[in-house]
């Protein structure tokens, strides 16, 4: 994946919020305030426009852009969580013009790692981390055993669709749904959905799907 | 979704245009941006202050930018979190030497872009900044001991706003305001009731549904799910439900001297506020407290929404005098004593 | 019917024990009725200035008993005129010998009352007593010459009281107090736009249908039908169908000096309000005509109805002056200059 | 007809006026405020209440209390204009203990003379006026005509209904209908509705209806 390929990426991912914009405000909805849908669309769609707008080749440098563009669009809960995470993706992967299977997995940890320092969440507190991590550690555990990107990206993909739906049954520490305290239980939570649709989104991009 | 605007996008930015129009002796941008509003009128080496938040709770939190309450707020569009750089640039315009102070309400999205605008200000202009983080909402859950407060923020900041904006006023230093500012804090309690949904703009149907005979204890002043949905009850009823857990939470009990707001959400007339207020008054005089000064209006809305909220803040000496100090913004004016 | 009220019957009366609850140094009332609410603090020797009207339109009436602006005010059941007896007993309890002088809208009820009223206080009391009738809604006709005015009074009354009390509390005579309340009058054009209706409680069920998507223009505050239904339209094309009538009312040209008053019904969000003056703003620029001092926000309602109206008052040095003066009621503050 | 029988009556016009209450609301929300209904029911019952609760024998007197009470009670436009018309009618009739045929026409005469000293309205106005009239016309004829109580009362109750009927097509000129201009033409005015129920509600009285 050169920069290019990662503006694409960006691109993807702005298209699948939209394409999920309603889904996300239901979601949101539920227990929120119902913005879900309109942040992430909006927030990738910025950080999209701005990747794709510069000729900058270094990712690192690329990633910072896209997310201090998505941080100004929209600074809502999420949209201040992505954008930590893609500037500290960012500032991890600076000076890389190209990332492999192993690039592209050290891309989402630091991105992890970014909503993690910012939200100063712990997984298991039914967020957006605890759609992600499942990835993470499919990657890890497919890398170890030197598979190809493509089928790794598959079930990394499956490995946060069901991080997401195992969000139902855990109790919100955070945000609004952390109000409703032990009933927010029974809900799946919308932060989740976002990093199953980004991990989908980059899968398909992978097996150019 | 019947509202006067233009566009769901345009809403925000031609209110303002509206709000700089119809306040120029008042109010004013720092820089070209108008979510970030500053009084137009500076004073001096005084401590800043500023808050910041989504729209669509006017007078909240705009309305109490102006002499005697708050110097700047950064706004964001209807409930959204404004950003960090426009927080920034509403510290670098309201800061004197003295260093700022965020008032701002308990909500994940502000405390994460307050918390990059106050790194950035310290960081790369060298600007000291504090913050007081305001949560009194009884309907959200109590923190641990050693957790940090998980209540919402609701109208209760009012009084936050108040009592730190007379202390800067009076020329204290950063870390006093913010004593006063924290003092205030521990004292408010607020809870809510919701008869009705808003619109969001630009989602453009309801935030939640609610039926014509029922009403939430508790909403939130986004449509955040409260702690009891039932039959709408009466006046009385309503109040002796919301008073109960506010006095208890406090608690307050006999010869303390409370401040009292009963807040109308915005789609809720004045006249049954003050049906509120009697009942108010009524349980407040039976247990003995005594009311110090009372507000009764729109102070923090959620649009259309119809429903009221009542906050209470425990006062003491120091406390009454900032209340009792002038205040006067193009929102909120108070004669002072 | 969504209300947080006890019963249609007590409402009004437990609107009144909370209005003097909360303002117990501000407000008092004459005798034992507490439809008969005074400025507690009195003024010697000053013309006394008294409103009145029905109930549901909050500040108005009785909002504007202070200091700087009304003495006393009768207040009626929703939508319902006051008696004459409580407008004698208003009548009386502010008299300092200086006379009173009666400003309200134009309703056949209150004038039939206010009628009877002054003719006891001058007959059994020996009261002076003046009338001042307002009514500026352009949605209902002009009088034709010699005719007395037809015109419902709307928001605009609110100047009227303003440079009224202004005049008053300066210490004028009745006859040049009621000048100056004339001359308001005479320079004051409104016109409303309803988006839905209210619901009188004693009712039950909404005073008017309006289709979704639908306003009316020009609607009275009692729902009166007003001047054109149609879609909702955009902010822009509301306040430009609804400025021109007024504007050509009076009519106002290039370099006229006007005060602006953008008034919400009840249940229209301040935002909305803004977005509002932001185009009225543009308009008057574009004319020449000049804003000295605006207003925004709820200053007569009709409830919850949503909808909003616009005020013009052409202005010359002397109403600037009582513009300008300090006004300090519990629901109206503005500073002097 | 004795104090007894005057304070009988008043207890009639406050039924009929509770039964018709909903109609009164109906037609005054046509064009005004829906609030005629109420204002009638309830300051008739405070008129009635008012009567029956005294002893004095003089109807003019018991007629002006009864006035002051409804204007207290009720001070609408319609409520204050029925309460000059009792009070007017109570100056005309002071010291009459009993009103024979002659009488109660008088007292309808004096009722309408204080409606339209107190509302300066004239017949053709489109107002309560234009319901009375008509029937102050027929008691005049009847009585001319030396005629028995019983039918003059029910020519009288017609002629109002008929004379409340012909508003429609009148330009109204006062209150908030008149506020329709033209439009107000096609409507029936509430106010002479009102008249038609009080004149035929004294005639049921009278013939034992
Ligand atoms: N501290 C946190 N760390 C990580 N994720 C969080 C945190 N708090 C909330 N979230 C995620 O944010 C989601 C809600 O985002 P969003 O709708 O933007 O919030 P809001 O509208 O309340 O500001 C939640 O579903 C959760 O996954
Ligand atoms: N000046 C007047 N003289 C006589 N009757 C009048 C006058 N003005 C109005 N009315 C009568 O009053 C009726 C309306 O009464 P009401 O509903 O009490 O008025 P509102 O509610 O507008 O005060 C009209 O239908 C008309 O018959
Ligand atoms: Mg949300
Ligand atoms: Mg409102
Ligand atoms: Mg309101
Ligand atoms: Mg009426």
């Amino acid at each position: 994946m050169d920069a290019k390929a990662f503006a694409a990426l960006l691109t993807r991912w702005a298209q699948v919020m939209e394409d999920n914009k309603e889904e996300l405000i239901r979601l949101d909805g539920l227990c929120g305030d119902s913005d879900l849908g309109l942040t992430m669309s909006a927030g990738f769609a910025a950080a999209a426009a701005e990747a794709n707008a510069s000729e900058e080749p270094d990712i690192g440098k690329l990633s910072y852009l896209a997310g201090k563009a998505m941080a100004s669009a929209v600074p809502s809960t999420m949209g201040t969580l992505m954008a930590s995470g893609l500037m500290n993706a960012g500032k991890a992967l600076r000076g890389r013009r190209e990332l492999d299977a192993r690039g592209q997995a050290d891309f989402f940890q630091s991105f992890y790692d970014g909503v993690r320092a910012r939200g100063k969440a712990e997984p298991g507190d039914k967020t957006f981390l605890d759609g992600l991590k499942p990835a993470l550690e499919s990657m890890e555990k497919a890398l170890a055993q030197e598979q190809h990107l493509s089928p790794t990206a598959q079930d990394a993909a499956r490995a946060a669709q069901q991080g997401y739906e195992a969000t139902r049954g855990m109790l919100a520490k955070h945000g609004r749904m952390a109000i409703r305290g032990e009933a927010s239980r029974e809900y799946l939570d919308p932060g989740a959905a976002v990093a199953a649709l980004l991990v989908g989104a980059w899968a398909n991009q992978v097996t150019g799907g | 979704m019947k509202k006067i605007i233009n566009t769901p996008e345009r809403f925000i930015p031609e209110m303002l245009e509206g709000i700089y129009a119809a306040h120029p002796q008042e109010l004013a941008h720092a820089g070209e941006d108008l979510h970030c509003l500053v009084n137009a009128r500076k004073h001096a080496g005084k401590v800043g202050l500023a808050t910041g938040g989504g729209s669509g709770h006017l007078p909240l939190f705009l309305g109490y930018v102006g002499d005697g309450m708050l110097d700047g707020c950064a706004i964001g569009d209807v409930f959204q979190s404004p950003s960090p750089e426009q927080m920034l640039a509403v510290t670098r315009a309201i800061d004197q030497g003295a260093g700022v102070l965020y008032i701002y309400g308990n909500y994940n999205g502000d405390i994460f872009n307050f918390d990059m605008a106050a790194e950035m200000a310290d960081f790369e202009h060298d600007i000291r900044v504090e913050s007081v983080v305001a949560g009194e909402d009884v309907a959200s859950p109590a923190a641990q001991p050693g957790e940090p407060n998980r209540r919402r923020g609701v109208a209760g900041i009012f009084f936050v706003y108040k009592c730190a904006g007379a202390a800067a006023a009076a020329g204290l230093p950063l870390d006093e305001v913010k004593r006063v500012a924290e003092k205030a804090c521990a004292n408010v309690r607020t809870l809510g009731v919701a008869l009705s949904s808003c619109t969001v703009p630009k989602v453009g149907r309801p935030s939640f549904e609610i039926a014509d005979d029922e009403m939430e204890i508790g909403m939130g002043i986004h449509g955040e799910p409260g702690i009891r949905r039932g039959k709408l009850l009466s006046a009385d009823e309503i109040v002796d439900e919301m008073a109960a857990p506010v006095l208890d939470d406090l608690p307050l009990k006999a010869d303390d001297e409370v401040a009292v707001l009963i807040n109308g959400l915005g789609g809720t007339p004045l006249e049954e506020l003050y049906v509120m207020y009697r009942r108010l008054a009524h349980i407040l005089q039976q247990r003995g407290i005594r009311v110090y000064h009372s507000y009764v209006g729109e102070y923090a809305t959620s649009m259309e929404m119809a429903g009221a909220s009542i906050s209470l803040m425990r006062v003491d000496k120091e406390l009454k005098g900032y209340l009792d100090a002038k205040a006067d913004t193009p929102f909120f004016k108070q004669f002072g004593q």
